[in-house]
């Protein structure tokens, strides 16, 4: 592939995905208000559009049009680029995440993935540490939240922020530790191989299990641990000390307004994708699913993605839910079941799992 | 080609971030800086093919030290640095020293680059992740390990002095 | 084989001792101390007992068991060996046994003396290094013992630390013993260096393939080396000065330390040494010559001595002089035997001195004493038995022992009559001045006042003596005000037990050694004869040159003249003894005042004597004087106040002017100590791109 | 592609920069980000480097590039390097931010102009 064609394939690629993305975050904020609403009994939106759908739109563009309020003693430049850089690094993840195998449009073959490249062999070549940059990216992101609160020079955001930055950098190491279970089973920190390691079904002692070869079965504790921090990592309910809106009026984004705001409320949920696809992609072997015959060969080649969104919803889903359902917790507990609960059992977790890795040799 | 198109303005904006350091007088810009320059060290390194470096460069250093530090700025509330007589003049050694210094080894460069073989080079996936694990955890291994007693050391360290006496 | 015997335990013990009653003595009360003391020597002494019964007689060869390595270079090694022979069995018996009779002895003494702890602990570790000295295996380790006893003796003499003259005593004691160390050390590194070993057996096993040296050669400079030590250690001329003075300790130390063992060390080391001395004949001639003058000397100053210690004092001096002059002609085993038996009549005679001290307060100058025969008829008898041991009428120790060596010499061939005739006239002052102290201790009145002026002012003259009579006055206070009894009274049991004792083996202490001609069978000579073996022979030969080509009736025609010659000796020191008895009698019970005629006439003599020959003085003026002036001078104030001083303070302000200007730089910012090293950086980069370029 | 010396040439500008900046910046947290681009400036050089000494093991025989001296070079070592550095750097962040609280604890400043204790 030259060139040209290359970079032409990769702006369709990410416009498609932003495209996708963006719309998917903004459904995303209209079901949970759907859901939240019934689970606390109430209808959600209602009025704009049928069953409120259009309610997201009407969101979006009341953002644009409101006021850009800058408070006269903010620091100017970080107080800009906060949000910015919280947005950017949200999407950048997006970038390396497979969304199945490859897929063919007007006899051009390339992979259904921004940063995977496919050869004249049909043969996908993926970014080598697509894991390893998808923990980098999210390590940025911490600092789109430090400098919001910081620059916006408010109590209410500093405290915030500060939290929020302690919460992040604590939990990204059970974060990261609860993936080293799964490197280790699959030997490489490619997304996609690791994603293909996982097809096919378990086979114990020669037997066929019949049940998909899934990580999560293993690597059930990991798993765990990974939706934890994730939550954390996300500052979504029970652990969005960070927002407490009852205690510090909204957090870091107490001063921001209009898109700016708007951008840390996409970042977000952005995130919560990201993290949702991750779990689908290391534990519930990604786009692999039941294959179903006697499909047109589009859909068929699109039948992995569908898997693969269906898992992610279930994860939204899940957010959604617990948002309705948890309390939120004490700081020092958050603190505490970070570093003293989940920490030690994500490295008991890798030791216990290289040990069996090391003995079945 | 492209190779060097993405070198040289990956090089600028190092070049850019770290000036911009020097320039700056409040330490979150600085600090900023240089999370810039790191960021595109990293990318740079992606250029020479050195992925899991380039990995580790973003989550170590721009991601975990760099956030140290900012954590440090804004817990302490650090000012910006005060404009002092010796500050001025520190400018006008400091620029010129930094431009001679930088000239002068970039000249013994470019001047015993004979020496260097004139080889160029450029990405390669040598430096995957695999081969550099098989050196770290075979040839390296007791460094490896002992860089862990030396963390642990920092960390045991740094709780100490942390620790508010009393 | 032979069983092991753990002759290691027979010095331990006493330093076991030494370190209980050293480090925690203070704390116990006298009994306490007497009993741990008495303790680990009587089991050192059982224990030594045992090792002999169980080699008893002893083999050709001798027992030797390694401890411990030690020093160990390249080929040379010094183990932590003993050796248990024939003459080791009878220094360890006479080590352990007088000693502890004298620990028993001090019991009673040091009752009621300050530092009681500190004198035990003191005395068991002399007893250690003593039988270290006595028991090792090679010379490293006897001269371990050697300076240990030494230190001891150091220590001993200056036991009463707070008066200046025993401290000084002490100190001249130790100085004068370091000179002859000197010449031991320096003999045994001829040792090391031609024989490679200083271990006994080794050493003498290579001496004996050496040729007999006749005139002055390598095994003669050995022999004098030693003998220079051996001199420092056992007070031979010129190194006898110290022992007088070391009567400034306490009698029973006297006794045990610098009558019965430590001096005869050197004795012993040239008995053991014999095998290198018999091949130098030139050596020991000097040894000889050594001996006799020692003897003649020592004897003549004991005459006009008036303090009974120094009396005593200086007839150890002259008895060391025979020992060392049987050494020097060769009847080593003579010289042993005396060693022996002089140890039991010397400590008998040094305890019954301190017994008499005791019974009159602490006085110590036979002038004020008198008729003490009926006061203390114990101490009486005992040092009557001693006298004539000493003087040597027969039976009794000292006869036949003084015989044996008067005998031996008599017969060496280049001037043996001569070394002969002055031990004759020697053994007739000795017992002049023994019997001049017993008549003047036990018979007449007791005059405990009466101190002639103008004999008081001679004795002023000579300021150490006078030193001493300030030191037995305190001595006496102390007893006086601890007692709180006056009068003459005798010692108590526990002090007179060991006096019958020595008393006893004084008597019967020569028997072993009755020689051949008296129908004895000098069993005691035969009993060394595996060590001395060497001697026995060659020497013989190299005395007589009997050779064995001369025939049977002319050995037999030499034996009976022999025989006939031998009784003529023994009559002849008999009667000199006889001698000394009859002007002992005449000039200090018939005519009392006779003796003051006398010195009146003879003056000068009589001055000369009592100040013991201005050796003293002589040695001061000689050797102490310009060797103080030259230390103040050159050494003091010009090399250690002018160099090494100047050398060191200009070191010091030298840096601090340096640091003064360097400390400029330690200004106190980091910014510029961050400047410094990047300077420093700077520097090196530049070094080594010019390194490059110049490439 | 690029040589080997436009990486050596940035990497010395980049040690300059911070050179400069541990010896003229007043802040003792600007000061040790300073020191932090300087050990990044001499990690470029080491992954370069292993760069260049990978792409002469291509071109040597056997694919084993050798020092003058003829002891092997494992290219991959630099990123090793870089490793251990990363973590030294680590580890005196967290030791050197820690002193840094300490000394604006007691001294109220972060200008080490005025954290002059040291001085006689």
């Amino acid at each position: 592939m030259d060139t040209k064609s290359f970079i032409i394939v990769a702006v369709i690629k990410i416009a498609l995905v932003v495209f996708i993305m963006l719309t998917g975050v903004a459904y995303t904020t209209w079901l949970e208000r759907k859901l939240v609403g019934r689970i606390q009994n109430r209808w959600g939106p209602t009025r704009v559009g049928p069953f409120g759908l259009l309610q997201p739109l009407a969101d979006g563009i009341k953002f644009i049009l409101k006021e850009d309020m800058i408070p006269d003693s903010v620091h100017k430049g970080l107080f800009l680029l906060a949000p910015m850089l919280a947005l950017t690094m949200s999407l950048i993840s997006i970038a390396v995440i497979p969304f199945g195998e490859t897929i063919t449009v007007a006899g051009h073959t390339t992979a259904l993935q921004i940063s995977g490249v496919t050869h004249a062999g049909g043969a996908i070549s993926d970014i080598n540490i697509g894991l390893l940059i998808i923990l980098g990216v999210t390590s940025i992101g911490v600092y789109g939240v430090a400098l919001a609160g910081w620059s916006s020079n408010s109590k209410y955001s500093l405290l915030g922020s500060l939290r929020a930055s302690a919460q992040m950098i604590s939990y990204e190491l059970a974060l990261g530790l609860s993936l080293v279970g799964i490197l280790l089973l699959s030997g490489s920190l490619s997304l996609r191989e690791i994603v293909n390691s996982q097809s096919g079904t378990w086979i114990l002692g020669g037997q066929n299990t019949h049940i998909p070869h899934w990580f999560i079965f293993p690597q059930i504790i990991g798993f765990f641990i990974y939706l934890l921090a994730a939550f954390a990592e996300t500052n979504r309910i029970p652990f969005d000390l960070p927002e407490a809106e009852t205690e510090l009026v909204a957090g870091y984004h107490t001063e921001y307004s209009s898109m700016k705001f708007a951008m840390f409320f996409m970042a977000e949920y952005v995130n919560m994708f990201t993290v949702a696809c991750l779990a689908s992609l290391l534990f519930f072997g990604g786009w692999h699913g039941p294959h179903i015959p006697g499909l047109p060969p589009l859909l068929q080649s699109l039948l992995p993605v569908f898997w693969f969104a269906l898992k992610v919803f279930f994860f939204i889903f899940l957010y959604i839910w617990i948002r309705g359902t948890l309390p939120r917790f004490r700081y020092d507990q958050l603190m505490a079941f970070g570093w003293k609960f989940l920490l030690p059992l994500a490295i008991a977790n890798i030791i216990v799992t290289s040990l069996i890795v090391a003995w079945r040799g | 080609m492209v190779h060097q198109v993405l070198f040289i303005v990956f090089g600028l904006i190092c070049v850019a971030g770290a000036v911009n350091l020097l320039v700056q007088r409040h330490p979150i810009n600085s600090a900023l800086s240089l999370v810039v320059v790191m960021a595109s060290l990293a990318l740079i390194y992606l250029l020479l093919g050195a992925e899991f470096v380039a990995a580790i460069q973003v989550i170590v250093y721009a991601g975990a030290i760099m956030v140290l530090f900012v954590f440090v700025i804004m817990l302490l509330n650090a000012g910006a640095e005060e404009r002092t007589r010796g500050s001025r003049i520190a400018l006008f050694i400091g620029v010129p020293g930094v431009v001679v210094l930088a000239g002068a080894v970039a000249w013994l460069l470019v001047h015993s680059s004979g020496q260097l073989g004139g080889v160029t080079i450029g990405s390669s996936d040598f430096g995957e992740t695999h081969s550099i694990a098989r050196l770290l955890f075979k040839d390296f291994l007791l460094p490896f390990e002992v860089t862990s007693v030396l963390i642990l050391i920092a960390i045991m360290g740094a709780v100490v002095l942390g620790k508010r006496e009393g | 084989m032979t069983p092991n015997l753990n002759l290691w335990l027979i010095p331990l013990l006493p330093l076991i001792g030494a370190a209980i009653n050293g480090l925690f003595g203070r704390r116990f009360k006298n009994a306490v101390v007497s009993t741990v003391a008495l303790l680990f020597t009587a089991a050192s002494f059982v224990w030594a007992v045992r090792a002999v019964w169980t080699l008893w007689p002893g083999g050709e060869k001798p027992y030797i068991e390694i401890v411990a390595p030690w020093i160990t270079a390249g080929s040379f090694s010094a183990p932590f060996g003993f050796q248990l022979d024939q003459l080791s069995m009878v220094m360890v018996l006479v080590v352990t046994g007088v000693g502890f009779l004298i620990h028993i002895y001090s019991v009673g003494y040091m009752a009621h003396e300050g530092g009681y702890y500190r004198f035990f602990s003191y005395l068991n570790l002399f007893m250690f290094f003593m039988l270290t000295l006595v028991l090792a295996n090679n010379y490293l380790l006897m001269f371990v013992g050697w300076e240990g006893v030494g230190l001891a003796s150091y220590l001993l003499i200056g036991f009463y630390f707070l008066r200046d003259s025993a401290a000084n005593a002490g100190k001249k004691a130790f100085i004068v013993n370091r000179i002859g160390d000197f010449g031991f050390l320096i003999g045994m590194f001829l040792i090391i260096k031609n024989f490679g070993s200083l271990t006994y057996t080794e050493v003498f096993a290579k001496v004996s393939q050496h040729p007999a040296e006749t005139g002055w050669g390598l095994l003669t400079a050995i022999g004098l080396c030693l003998l220079f030590g051996a001199a420092g250690k056992s007070a031979q001329v010129p190194l006898y000065v110290w022992l007088p003075d070391a009567m400034e300790g306490p009698t029973p130390v006297s006794a045990l330390i610098h009558a019965a063992t430590m001096v005869t060390a050197g004795v012993y080391m040239l008995a053991r040494s014999h095998a290198i001395f018999n091949l130098a004949p030139n050596a020991l001639m000097i040894v000889a010559i050594i001996g006799c003058l020692t003897a003649i000397f020592a004897a003549t100053m004991g005459l006009a001595q008036t303090d009974i210690k120094r009396v005593l004092a200086y007839s150890t001096v002259s008895q060391l002089g025979y020992m060392v002059l049987a050494c020097g002609v060769a009847a080593y085993a003579a010289g042993i035997f005396h060693l022996m038996t002089h140890a039991f009549f010397k400590a008998l005679l040094f305890l019954g001195a301190g017994s008499v001290i005791h019974a009159i307060g602490g006085e110590q100058d036979m002038r004020r004493m008198g008729g003490l025969r009926k006061k203390i008829p114990v101490t009486f008898w005992v040092m009557t038995v001693a006298t004539f041991a000493i003087a040597g009428f027969p039976p009794l120790a000292g006869f036949f022992s003084k015989d044996e060596i008067l005998g031996a010499a008599f017969h060496r061939e280049h001037g043996g009559q001569i070394l002969w005739a002055v031990g004759l006239i020697t053994a007739g002052l000795t017992s002049f001045y023994m019997f001049r102290l017993w008549f003047m201790t036990f018979f007449g009145e007791y005059k405990p006042g009466a101190v002639d002026v103008g004999e008081e002012a001679h004795a002023a003259a000579a300021p150490a003596h006078a030193a001493h009579g300030a030191a037995s006055h305190s001595h006496g206070h102390a007893d006086d005000e601890s007692h709180g009894h006056g009068g003459v009274h005798e010692s108590p049991w526990v002090m007179l037990a060991p006096l019958v004792m020595l008393a006893v083996l004084s008597f019967v202490g020569g028997w072993v050694g009755v020689p051949q001609f008296m129908g004895g069978s000098n069993k005691f000579e035969h009993f060394l004869a595996p060590v001395m073996e060497s001697n026995t022979h060659e020497t013989r030969t190299l005395v007589f040159h009997v050779t064995d080509s001369k025939e049977a009736a002319e050995l037999e025609e030499r034996s009976t003249e022999y025989v006939r010659e031998e009784w003529l000796l023994a009559g002849t020191s008999v009667a000199a003894a006889a001698f000394g008895l009859f002007f002992a009698w005449l000039l200090y019970y018939k005519k009392p005042e006779l003796p003051a005629r006398i010195t009146a006439r003879i003056h000068g003599i009589y001055l000369l004597v009592l100040h013991k020959y201005y050796v003293d003085e002589g040695y001061g003026a000689i050797f102490v004087k310009p060797l103080l002036a030259l230390s103040t001078v050159v050494f003091w104030r010009g090399v250690d106040q002018g160099i090494i001083d100047g050398l060191v303070n200009g070191a010091g302000s030298t840096s601090r002017s340096i640091g003064n200007e360097l400390r400029r730089m330690q200004s106190g910012n980091i910014r510029s100590y961050a400047a410094w090293v990047a300077i420093g950086g700077a520097v090196v980069v530049v070094v080594m791109i010019w390194l490059r370029v110049g490439r | 592609m690029v040589p080997l010396s436009w990486y050596l040439i940035l990497s010395a500008i980049l040690f300059s920069l911070g050179l400069f900046g541990f010896l003229l910046k007043r802040n003792i947290i600007t000061i040790f980000m300073s020191i932090e681009l300087m050990l990044n400036a001499v990690n470029l050089s080491f992954v370069a480097f292993a760069n260049y000494w990978n792409a002469l093991a291509a071109k040597s025989a056997g694919g084993v590039a050798k020092l003058a001296s003829g002891v092997p070079v494992v290219p991959l070592s630099g990123h090793v390097f870089v490793f251990f550095v990363m973590v030294v750097a680590a580890a005196e962040a967290a030791v050197g931010l820690a002193i840094i609280i300490a000394v604006f604890r007691t001294r109220e400043t972060l200008n080490v102009d005025q954290v002059n204790l040291l001085k006689l």
